[in-house]
C-alpha cells in the first residue's frame, strides 16, 4: 500500500482554488488504482485532510498522516511548507512543493528531503521577463515594469530576481504592495494608471487576483500586458471579469485544456464508476490540471523509487531517492496520456527543483478557456543561480547542516 | 454656641471640631443648566452635615464636586485649611474622603465581599511583584485588611451575604453593601447620597444607627443627602438646604425646619413631629 | 450527595482566600497537576504534542493573558495576533542575537518586550472604552503585522520574510528545530502555562485584581473611590501582554517553529483568543483553559469522528464542524451567557444541592 | 391628612390573581415560596417588606419580565382577568394593559424626556392628539419635567428620572400598574404628590394600582388592601385600615412604638429584628 | 506640479467612492447596534451568505447539493434554469428575512437583557453557523455576480475632467451606483430611525432591554425588523462587493474594512457611516498616495485606516456624530 496524504484546502478563502487542485491530486490515483491497480501493482490509498490553508491546521494534517506511511507531502501552501522543511527532514519523509514553498529548496545540497521541481517563483520571474523581451523584441531598456504583490512571503518572492534582472536589462521596476486579501485595490491601479507601466506582473493570490484583474479592465490597461505567476491564473481568477479579462497572460508549467488522451480514461475510470473527487466540473481547468500533475510528478517518482529499490511498497526514504533520480522526458509522458503535459526535466542530488522550464498561457475569454502561447523556456540561470545558492548557504549557515550530496 | 471656631460639644456630649472641608462660592454649569450657583458651606469635623431640597436641586451635583467627579467652573474648594488643587477624583479618595451613590455604583461582577475590599484599595499598597508571589507580604497585607472588611460585614450585618455576586441582590441590600464598601475606606469625610432611599422605617433605623456608630466611634465626618425629614432632622448636626441650585437655608435642623423659604421649596407643610 | 461544601470551614481569612477552598476541589486539583506533569510526559508522541497539547497549552496562556486584559479589567482588545507577533518576532531577534543564553531567558524576555508594547498601545484605552477601543486595538493589530513584514530587520533579512527557529536546548535537551522530543516540549510549555496561571491567579485574587474589576465593572465609580484608572488599565494592559507575548514566544519558537507573520499572527488569531475566552469565561482563568481547550479540541474532535469514523468527504467535515462548532457556542451561551466556567460553577451549585431541586 | 378610602366591596371582580407562585433565579436560587394574592379591579394593592423580601420578583413575575433576568416562575400561576398570562411575553401584558415602572428607574439615557415618555405610548394606536393630550397630562402632573423636556434622561437627576419613568407608564394608558417603588428618592412633596397622583388616576380613571413600597407609612394611606412579604412568603395581609393598626405593623414598618413615633437618634440598642417565620 | 495636483484629486474622488462602498458594509452594523446594543460580528458574513444566494437562486443552484449528493448517492446541481435578477434579488431578500426570523426566535429572545459582550459572542457564534451553512448550501466555488450593474471606467468623468485639467479623472461606475444607492439607504435609514415610533423604539431597546419591555416594545418585532433591515444593506452590500471581486468567502473579511469606518462615524450613527466611510476612504487613500507608497513601502492602507480613526477617537471618545457615552453616577 503507497499512502499519498493530500493536504486540501476545500474550505477558508482559498477554497476556490484548493477545490479543483484537490480533485485533480484524487483523481488522478484513483486513476491509477481503478486502471492499472495503483503503482507497480501497489495499491495506493490517498489520505485527504483539510486545512483550510491554516498553518496549525497543516501541523495537525502532517502529524495525523505521518504515522501512516505517508510518501510525499505536497503541502500546498508556503505557511505549511516551512513548517514541513525541518520536520520532514528529520522524519525522513520528502515534501514535494510544486511551484511555490523556498525557492532556494532547489539546492539539494542543503535541502535534502524537499523538492520543488519543476519550477519555482524566480524561475517564474525570469521567464516572464523573458518573454516580455521576446515580445519587445529583445530590449527591455527604458520600459517600466509593475510588479503588483501580496504583501506576504510569498508576493515578495520575486522582488529580489526582478531587481537582478532590471539591472541586467535595464527596465525600471516599480512595487505595488497589496495588503491581505485585496478586495481594495484603487490606489494600486490608480497609480499603475498615472504611471503608464509597459507591462504589469502579478504575484497575488485569493481574491486580490480577481479584483487586480477587474481593476485593470476597469482601468482599460491592455490585458495582454498584465501577467500573472501561475498563482494568478485559474479560471476563477479571470472569469468574475468576464469578457474584460480577454487576453491575460499566466505563467504556467504545465499544459492546460482537457485534449490529452489520460482525461479519456479519467472520464471512463473514475468519472464514470462516480468515484470523481469532486462533483466532476473542474477536469481540464488549470488547477485541476495542476493537481493532475502534481500526483503524476509522485506516481513517476514512486516508479523511479521502485525501480531504484526493487520493492514494491516502498518507503519515505526510499520515496526521496525515487524522486532525486526522477526524469521526465516527453516519451515518458506520451507513455502516460499526457504528452507535451509538461516541461521535460530532470532531478538530481544538487538540483531538487527541475530546469525551470516555464511556458505563458493567455486567457481567451470567448472560448473561456486558457491556451499556451509559448513552449516551455528555460530561466536565466546566470541570475537565478548565485541567488539560491546565496539563499541555501544562508540556511546551511542558520541551521547547522552541512551541505553536500 | 455654633459659631467657636475650634468646635463644640453638641447637646449629646459628641464633639464637634473646626471647619474641615469649605466650599466657596461654587457653581457649576452643565451647557444651559446651572446646577449650583454660587453656594458656599463648611463642613465642621466630625459632624453630620446634612443637605436637603427638592429633586433636581443640584445635591448630588454638590457631592460630586466635594469628591472632584465634576469641576465647578468657580468658586474653590478649601480642605484642611489649604485650598484644594484641581485633582483627579482617586486622588480626593487617596485623601480619605469616601462616598456611596445615589444610583447604587456598585461593582456588579463581583461578590459582596470584594467589594468592601475594593473599600480598602486605598489602604493597600503591595507592588505588582509581591503580589504575583502572593505569600508573604501580599498575604499579609490582604489577611490585615480583610480584617477590617469583616469587621464592617459583621456591623452592617451582611455576613450572610458576603460571597454572593451583587448583582444577585436587592436595591435594598445593595445599598447596604455600598455602605460597607465606603465604610471600608476609614474615611475621615464619608459621603451618603440617599442612603435610605428604598428601605422601610425598620431598615432606615438600622441604617441610622450605622451611621451614627461611625460618626461615633471613627469621629467620622458625614455629608448626608436624604429625603426623609425623620432622619434628616433626627440625625445632623446641621443642616443645608437647596433649591434650583441656590442655597435656601443653613442651620440646625430646628432653625431649617421653621424657615418659611425651606417650607415652600421643600417640605410643602411645616412638619408635624 | 456528590458534592459537599458544608464542612470545609476556614478558620483564618488566608485560608479562605485560597485558590480551591473546597478540599475535594484541592484534591481534583492536584491530581489534574499530577497526571499533566508526571504521566502525560510518558504517553504522548508527535501527534498528541503538536495537534493538541502544544496548541492547547499556548492558547491556553495567550487566553489568560487576554482574560486579564477583557474579563478582568473590561478593556476589549482585538489586538492579540499582533502582540503575540512581537512576542514571536522578539523571541526570534533574541534566540538570533544571543545564541548562548537559555531559552527561559529568551521566552521571559519576549513577554517584557511585548509588556513594553502592550502598554503603549494601551494608552488610548484611557479615552476610549468598550467595542471603541475593541476597534482601536485592531490599530496595534494590522500596525504591528505590516511592520514586522515591512522592516527587514526584524526577519533578519531573509530572502523569504519568513522567520525560522534555529535548534536551541534547555539544559541541554532540544526544545526547538526538527530534533525535539515530544515531552521536552511539552514540559517546556507546560512549565510556562502553570507559572501564567499562578501568578494571573495571584494577581487576580489581590488588590491588582480588585482595581482590574472595579474598572471593568464601573470605571468612574473606581475611580471615585480611588483607583487610578490609568495605573490600573496600564498594569492591565503590561501584564496581559506580558503572557501573551510569551505565548507568541512559544507558539513561534516551540510550536510552529517557522512562522509568516501576516498568516499566523494575523487578526484571525486576535479572534480565536477572544473567542476562546468568551466562550471559557470572561474573568476566570478556568474559563481560559477551559475555552482554549474547547476551540483546539473540538474540531480535531470533529474531524476524527467525521472523517476518520464517519468516512464523509473532508470538506462537508470542515462545513459541518462550523455549523456545529458556531451552533454550540450559541446554545452554550444560552445555557449559561458566562461561559464554560459559569456553566461549571452553576453545575456545582446544583450538585451541592442534589438531589433537590434546589 | 386622614384620607383612607374604603375598601372595596367584596363582588368587585378579581383583576390580576397570583396563586402560590414559586420563583427561581438561574435555575437554583429559590426566591418566592408560594406567594399567593389578588388584585382587584379598580383597587390600590401594596405590597410591604423588608429588603429582599421578594417585592420586586413578585411584580417581575406578573409583569413577565423575570425571563430577562433567568428567573423562572417554577410552580404555581398567574391570572389576568382570569386568563393565564403565565407565558405571554411583557410586551403582550402591555397590552393587555399591564405596565410595569421597574425599580432603580430605567430610564432610556440617550433618548430625551419627551422621547422617554413618547416610547411609553408605543402600544398606542388611539392617534397622535390623544397621545400629545397625554403628554400634556404628563407634564402637569410633573412640571419639572416640562422644563427638562429636551434634556437626554441619562443627564437628570435622580427624582428628575422617577418622574420619568412614572410618567412613561402613565403614557401607555394601562388598565393595570405595577408601581415598584414609586416613592424612592423622591422629595417629601413629590411622595405626597405622587401618591395623589396614584389615588386621582385610580379614581378618576378606574386604573388598579399594585405598588411595592418601603415607605409604608405613605403607602398604607393610600392603598386599600396590603401583604406583608418576607422572605419570599406572604406573612401578613389585610385591609390597609387593618394593617395600619396592627401592632407588629406599627412597630417595625411604621416605625412607632406606644410612646408614638420615636427619634432615629433613640433607637440606641441594637434589637433582633422582628420575624414572622423562623 | 498641477498634474501632481491633478492626481491627487483624482485619488480624493476614488476615496469618496471606495468610502461609500465601506459605508454599506459599516451601515448594516450601525442599524444592528443602534437597535439593540448588539456589535455583530456576524455582518460580514452575512453579506456573503446573501451574496452566496442570490448567486445560487440566479443560477439556478441545487440548494445543499454537495451535501445531498454525499449522502444519497445522487448527482444534482442544477434547476437548469435561470431566475431574473430582479425576482432573485426578491427571493434573496425573503431569505434574509427567514434568517432574521430564525437568529430572533433562536438566538436573541433567549439572551436578553444580557451584556453586551455576551451578544457579540452570541454573533460570533452566528457568524461560524452561518459560513458553515453558506459553504455547504451553495458550495465554495468562486460565483460572479451579474445582476446588470454598469462597471469600468465612467466616459464621461474622464472626458470632462481631461478637457478640464489636461488629465481624465477615473471614476469607476460601479462606484457610481453604490453611491446613489447608499444616499438612498442612508436617507431613508434616517427617516426611519428619526420619525417613525419604530425607530424611536429601537433606540429605547439599544438603551435599556428591560425597560423597552416595561413600557410594551416588542423585542421580538424589532430585533426581526432589524435584523432584516441589516440582511438587506448585507444584501446591498454582498451584490456591489461581489460584481467588484466575484462572491466567495473573502466578502466576509470585507466587514474588517467596515470597522474603522464605525469606529470613526459613531456606532450609533447612520450619517455617521457615511462620513466616516468618506474620511476613511479619503484618508487612506491620500496618505497611501502622498506618504505610503512613496516613503514607506505602500500597502499602508489597512493600519492607516485604523489609526486615523483612533485618533479621532482620542479626541471624540464616542466617535464623529455617535451617541455621547453618558458618564454619571
Ligand atoms: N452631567 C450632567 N449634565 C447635565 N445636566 C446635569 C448633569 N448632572 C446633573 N445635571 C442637572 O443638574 C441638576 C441637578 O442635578 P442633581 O443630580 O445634583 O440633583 P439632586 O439634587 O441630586 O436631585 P435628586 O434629589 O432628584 O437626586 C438637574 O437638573 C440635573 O438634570
Ligand atoms: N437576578 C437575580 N439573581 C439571583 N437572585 C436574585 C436576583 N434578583 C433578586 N434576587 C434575590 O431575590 C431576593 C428577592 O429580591 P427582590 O428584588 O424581589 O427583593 P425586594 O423585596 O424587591 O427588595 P428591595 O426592597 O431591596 O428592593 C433577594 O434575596 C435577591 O438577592
Ligand atoms: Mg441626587
Ligand atoms: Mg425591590
Amino acid at each position: 500500500e503507497l499512502v499519498f496524504p493530500s493536504l486540501s484546502y476545500r474550505t477558508g478563502p482559498y477554497a476556490a482554488n484548493g477545490i479543483p487542485f484537490a480533485d485533480g491530486y484524487a483523481d488522478y490515483f484513483t486513476l491509477l488504482n481503478e486502471r492499472d491497480g495503483g503503482i507497480g501493482g501497489e495499491p495506493i490509498r490517498m489520505i485527504e485532510c483539510e486545512t483550510g490553508y491554516n498553518t496549525e491546521k497543516g501541523v495537525e494534517c502532517y502529524e495525523s498522516t505521518k504515522g501512516e506511511g505517508a510518501l510525499v507531502y505536497q503541502p500546498l501552501s508556503t505557511g505549511i511548507t516551512y513548517q514541513l522543511i525541518p520536520k520532514a527532514t528529520a522524519d525522513g519523509i520528502p515534501v514535494h512543493s510544486m511551484g511555490y514553498g523556498r525557492t532556494s529548496a532547489k539546492d539539494g545540497s542543503v535541502f535534502k528531503n524537499i523538492f520543488n521541481y519543476p519550477a519555482n517563483y524566480w524561475d517564474g520571474a525570469s521567464v516572464a521577463v523573458k518573454h516580455l523581451l521576446d515580445v519587445n523584441s529583445g530590449s527591455l531598456e527604458g520600459k517600466k515594469i509593475a510588479l503588483v504583490y501580496h504583501n506576504s512571503a510569498y508576493g515578495k518572492e520575486p522582488i529580489r530576481t526582478l531587481e537582478e534582472l532590471s539591472k541586467k536589462h535595464g527596465f525600471e521596476l516599480s512595487l505595488l504592495p497589496v495588503d491581505h486579501p485585496g478586495q481594495e485595490q484603487k490606489s494600486q491601479w490608480l497609480q499603475i494608471r498615472r504611471e503608464k507601466p509597459d507591462n504589469v506582473i502579478m504575484y497575488g493570490w485569493g481574491v486580490m487576483n480577481q479584483v487586480a484583474i477587474q481593476e485593470a479592465a476597469n482601468i482599460r490597461y491592455p490585458m495582454d500586458q498584465f501577467m500573472g505567476i501561475w498563482w494568478s491564473g485559474s479560471e476563477n481568477d479571470v472569469r468574475p471579469a468576464g469578457e474584460k479579462a480577454n487576453g491575460y497572460k499566466a505563467l504556467t508549467f504545465h499544459n492546460v485544456g482537457d485534449d490529452f488522451p489520460v482525461f479519456d480514461d479519467i472520464q471512463k475510470y473514475v468519472v464514470g464508476t462516480g468515484k470523481a473527487a469532486g462533483a466532476g466540473d473542474q477536469i481540464g481547468t488549470a488547477l485541476y490540471n495542476r493537481g493532475l500533475y502534481a500526483a503524476m510528478l509522485a506516481a513517476e517518482a514512486a516508479k523511479t523509487a521502485q525501480g531504484i529499490h526493487n520493492t514494491k511498497a516502498i518507503t519515505p526514504a526510499q520515496m526521496r531517492d525515487g524522486m532525486e533520480a526522477l526524469e521526465i522526458t516527453e516519451a515518458k509522458m506520451t507513455d502516460l496520456g499526457l504528452p507535451g503535459f509538461g516541461p521535460e526535466f530532470s532531478v538530481s542530488c544538487e538540483n531538487h527543483g527541475g530546469n525551470g522550464l516555464v511556458a505563458v498561457s493567455q486567457w481567451d475569454a470567448a472560448a473561456d478557456s486558457w491556451s499556451l502561447i509559448t513552449g516551455y523556456e528555460q530561466s536565466d540561470q546566470d541570475v537565478l543561480t548565485p541567488l539560491i545558492a546565496e539563499d541555501a548557504s544562508a540556511f546551511a549557515a542558520e541551521s547547522g547542516i552541512t551541505p553536500g550530496c | 454656641m455654633k459659631d467657636q471656631a475650634d468646635g463644640y460639644v453638641t447637646a449629646d456630649g459628641r464633639q464637634i471640631g473646626p471647619v474641615v472641608m469649605e466650599m466657596k462660592n461654587i457653581t457649576l454649569r452643565f451647557g444651559g443648566v446651572e446646577a449650583i450657583k454660587d453656594i458656599s458651606l463648611d463642613i465642621r469635623e466630625g459632624e453630620i452635615r446634612a443637605i436637603i431640597g427638592p429633586n433636581g436641586a443640584g445635591k448630588s451635583s454638590m457631592l460630586n464636586v466635594i469628591s472632584g467627579f465634576y469641576v465647578p467652573q468657580d468658586g474653590e474648594v478649601w480642605y484642611k485649611g489649604s485650598r484644594r488643587a484641581a485633582m483627579k477624583p482617586f486622588q480626593v479618595a487617596q485623601q480619605g474622603i469616601a462616598r456611596t451613590f445615589q444610583n447604587i455604583a456598585l461593582f456588579e461582577g463581583m461578590s459582596v465581599l470584594d467589594n468592601v475590599m475594593t473599600g480598602r484599595l486605598t489602604h493597600m499598597e503591595t507592588g505588582l511583584f509581591w503580589q504575583s508571589l502572593w505569600k508573604g507580604k501580599a498575604e499579609r497585607e490582604e489577611t490585615a485588611n480583610r480584617e477590617v472588611a469583616e469587621k464592617i460585614i459583621d456591623f452592617l450585618e451582611i455576613q450572610a451575604i458576603r460571597k454572593t455576586p451583587v448583582s444577585r441582590l436587592s436595591y435594598g441590600l445593595k445599598k447596604r453593601v455600598e455602605l460597607a464598601r465606603a465604610l471600608a475606606a476609614e474615611p475621615s469625610i464619608l459621603l451618603l447620597d440617599e442612603p435610605m432611599a428604598g428601605m422601610n422605617v425598620e431598615e432606615k433605623e438600622d441604617m441610622s444607627r450605622f451611621i451614627l456608630d461611625v460618626n461615633d466611634e471613627f469621629g467620622t465626618t458625614i455629608v448626608l443627602i436624604e429625603h426623609d425629614m425623620g432622619v434628616v432632622m433626627d440625625l445632623s448636626d446641621r443642616v443645608v438646604v437647596m433649591d434650583y441650585g441656590k442655597k435656601i437655608g443653613d442651620g440646625t435642623p430646628h432653625e431649617v425646619r421653621n424657615n418659611q423659604d425651606v417650607i415652600d421649596a421643600y417640605l410643602g407643610v411645616a412638619h408635624d413631629d | 450527595m456528590l458534592y459537599r461544601e458544608s464542612g470545609d470551614f476556614s478558620s483564618s481569612y488566608a485560608e479562605d482566600s485560597q485558590t480551591f477552598p473546597i478540599k475535594f476541589d484541592r484534591y481534583r486539583y492536584y491530581f489534574v497537576m499530577f497526571i499533566a506533569i508526571a504521566v502525560i510526559p510518558f504517553l504522548i508522541n508527535d501527534y498528541w504534542v503538536n495537534s493538541l497539547f502544544l496548541p492547547f497549552l499556548i492558547y491556553a496562556i495567550a487566553a489568560i493573558g487576554l482574560n486579564i486584559l477583557v474579563g478582568y479589567c473590561g478593556q476589549v482588545s482585538l489586538g492579540t495576533g499582533g502582540f503575540m507577533a512581537v512576542g514571536a518576532y522578539a523571541c526570534y531577534k533574541l534566540m538570533t542575537s544571543f545564541p548562548d543564553v537559555s531559552m527561559l531567558v529568551h521566552v521571559l524576555l519576549s513577554g517584557l518586550v511585548t509588556a513594553a508594547v502592550g502598554v503603549l498601545f494601551g494608552l488610548p484605552s484611557l479615552r476610549i472604552k468598550g467595542f471603541y477601543l475593541a476597534v482601536a486595538t485592531l490599530a496595534a493589530q494590522f500596525f504591528l503585522v505590516w511592520l514586522f513584514n515591512r522592516v527587514p530587520w526584524f526577519y533578519n533579512y531573509s530572502a523569504s520574510g519568513q522567520i525560522s527557529a534555529p535548534e536551541r536546548t534547555f539544559f541541554g535537551i532540544n526544545i526547538t528545530g526538527a530534533n525535539t522530543q515530544a515531552w521536552a516540549t511539552y514540559l517546556f510549555c507546560l512549565m510556562f502555562v502553570i507559572f501564567s496561571a499562578y501568578v494571573a491567579r495571584n494577581l487576580t485574587r489581590g488588590s491588582v485584581g480588585r482595581k482590574w474589576m472595579a474598572i471593568r465593572d464601573m470605571d468612574i465609580a473606581a475611580e471615585i473611590i480611588g483607583v487610578n484608572p490609568l495605573r490600573a488599565k496600564l498594569t492591565a494592559f503590561a501584564i496581559s501582554s506580558f503572557f501573551i507575548g510569551i505565548s507568541g514566544a512559544l507558539f513561534f519558537a516551540i510550536y510552529l517553529g517557522a512562522v509568516e507573520v501576516g498568516e499566523v499572527f494575523g487578526i484571525q488569531k486576535s479572534f480565536l483568543v477572544l473567542f476562546m475566552i468568551i466562550i471559557g469565561g470572561l474573568g476566570s482563568i478556568f474559563g481560559s483553559f477551559a475555552g482554549a481547550a474547547f476551540l483546539v479540541l473540538l474540531p480535531v474532535v470533529l474531524k476524527i469522528v467525521g472523517v476518520d469514523w464517519l468516512g464523509w468527504p473532508t470538506d462537508i467535515v470542515a462545513h459541518l464542524q462550523l455549523v456545529i462548532v458556531g451552533g454550540l457556542i450559541i446554545v452554550f451561551l444560552i445555557a449559561e451567557p458566562h461561559g464554560l466556567a459559569q456553566l461549571w460553577r452553576v453545575a456545582k451549585e446544583k450538585l451541592r444541592l442534589w438531589p433537590f431541586p434546589h | 391628612m386622614l384620607d383612607a378610602t374604603p375598601t372595596p366591596d367584596a363582588q368587585v371582580e378579581t383583576l390580576l390573581e397570583v396563586n402560590n407562585i414559586e420563583v427561581i433565579y438561574n435555575s437554583v436560587i429559590l426566591v418566592l415560596k408560594g406567594v399567593s394574592l389578588k388584585v382587584p379591579k379598580g383597587g390600590i394593592t401594596a405590597l410591604l417588606g423588608g429588603n429582599g423580601a421578594g417585592k420586586t420578583t413578585t411584580l417581575k413575575a406578573v409583569s413577565n419580565l423575570l425571563h430577562s433576568e433567568r428567573g423562572e416562575v417554577t410552580k404555581g400561576s398567574i391570572k389576568y382577568r382570569n386568563e393565564p398570562v403565565h407565558s405571554s411575553d411583557p410586551a403582550e401584558m402591555v397590552k393587555r394593559g399591564v405596565v410595569q415602572v421597574m425599580e432603580g428607574r430605567h430610564c432610556f439615557e440617550h433618548l430625551t424626556i419627551e422621547e422617554n415618555l413618547l416610547t411609553g405610548a408605543y402600544t398606542r394606536s388611539d392617534g397622535k392628539a390623544a397621545i400629545a393630550r397625554d403628554l400634556e397630562m404628563v407634564y402637569d402632573y410633573f412640571p419639572r419635567l416640562r422644563e427638562r423636556r429636551k434634556s437626554q434622561a441619562g443627564y437628570t437627576s435622580g427624582g428628575e428620572q422617577q418622574m420619568c419613568a412614572i410618567g412613561r407608564a402613565l403614557m401607555s394608558r394601562p388598565e393595570t400598574i405595577l408601581l415598584d417603588e414609586p416613592s424612592m428618592g423622591l422629595a417629601p412633596q413629590l411622595v405626597e404628590q405622587i401618591f395623589e397622583i396614584v389615588k386621582s388616576v385610580n379614581e378618576n380613571e378606574g386604573v388598579t394600582f399594585l405598588l411595592a413600597e418601603q415607605n409604608t407609612n405613605v403607602a398604607l394611606r393610600f392603598a386599600h388592601y396590603g401583604y406583608i412579604l418576607e422572605s419570599g412568603r406572604v406573612v401578613m395581609d389585610g385591609p390597609a385600615a387593618d394593617l395600619r393598626e396592627n401592632q407588629d405593623v406599627k412597630e417595625f414598618y411604621l416605625g412607632m412604638s406606644d410612646e408614638g413615633r420615636k427619634s432615629f437618634r433613640d433607637v440606641r440598642s441594637y434589637r433582633r429584628r422582628k420575624r414572622w417565620l423562623s | 506640479m498641477p498634474e501632481q495636483l491633478a492626481f491627487a484629486l483624482e485619488v480624493t474622488a476614488n476615496g469618496l467612492m471606495a468610502g461609500v462602498l465601506y459605508a454599506l458594509v459599516a451601515l448594516g452594523f450601525v442599524l444592528i447596534y443602534k437597535a439593540s446594543g448588539i456589535f455583530n460580528y456576524a455582518q460580514g458574513v452575512m453579506a456573503l451568505f446573501a451574496a452566496l444566494t442570490l448567486a445560487g437562486i440566479i443560477d439556478g443552484q441545487v440548494p445543499f447539493s454537495h451535501l445531498i449528493n454525499a449522502v444519497l448517492g445522487t448527482d444534482v446541481h442544477h434547476f437548469g434554469w435561470h431566475v431574473p435578477a430582479f425576482l432573485a434579488i426578491l427571493l434573496t431578500m425573503v431569505v434574509m428575512i427567514a434568517l432574521a426570523y430564525a437568529v430572533q426566535r433562536l438566538v436573541f429572545r433567549h439572551l436578553v437583557g444580557q451584556e453586551p459582550i455576551i451578544l457579540f459572542m452570541a454573533t460570533i457564534g452566528l457568524a461560524y453557523f452561518l459560513e458553515g451553512v453558506g459553504d455547504l448550501m451553495w458550495g465554495s466555488d468562486i460565483k460572479s455576480m451579474d445582476v446588470g450593474l454598469p462597471q469600468g471606467i465612467n466616459a464621461w468623468i474622464d472626458e470632462t475632467t481631461f478637457e478640464a485639467f489636461g488629465y481624465g479623472f477615473f471614476i469607476d461606475n460601479l462606484d457610481i451606483v453604490a453611491s446613489i444607492i447608499a444616499a438612498l439607504l442612508v436617507i431613508g435609514l434616517v427617516m426611519f430611525a428619526q420619525y417613525t415610533k419604530q425607530g424611536r423604539a429601537m433606540r429605547a431597546v439599544a438603551d435599556d432591554h428591560q425597560a423597552a419591555l416595561s413600557v410594551g416594545v416588542s423585542l421580538n418585532f424589532i430585533w426581526i425588523l432589524v435584523w432584516s433591515l441589516a440582511g438587506f444593506v448585507a444584501l446591498v452590500a454582498g451584490i456591489m462587493w461581489g460584481t467588484k471581486s466575484g462572491v466567495q468567502f473573502s466578502l466576509s473579511l470585507i466587514a474588517l474594512k467596515a470597522l474603522p469606518v464605525l469606529m470613526l462615524g459613531g456606532f450609533t450613527s447612520i450619517p455617521g457611516a457615511i462620513v466616516g466611510g468618506l474620511i476613511i476612504g479619503v484618508g487612506e487613500k491620500l496618505f497611501e498616495f502622498l506618504i505610503g507608497a512613496p516613503f514607506l513601502g505602500g500597502a499602508t492602507e489597512n493600519w492607516f485606516a485604523y489609526m486615523l480613526a483612533l485618533i479621532f477617537l482620542v479626541f471624540r471618545p464616542q466617535g464623529l456624530f455617535g451617541e455621547k457615552i453618558i458618564e454619571r453616577v
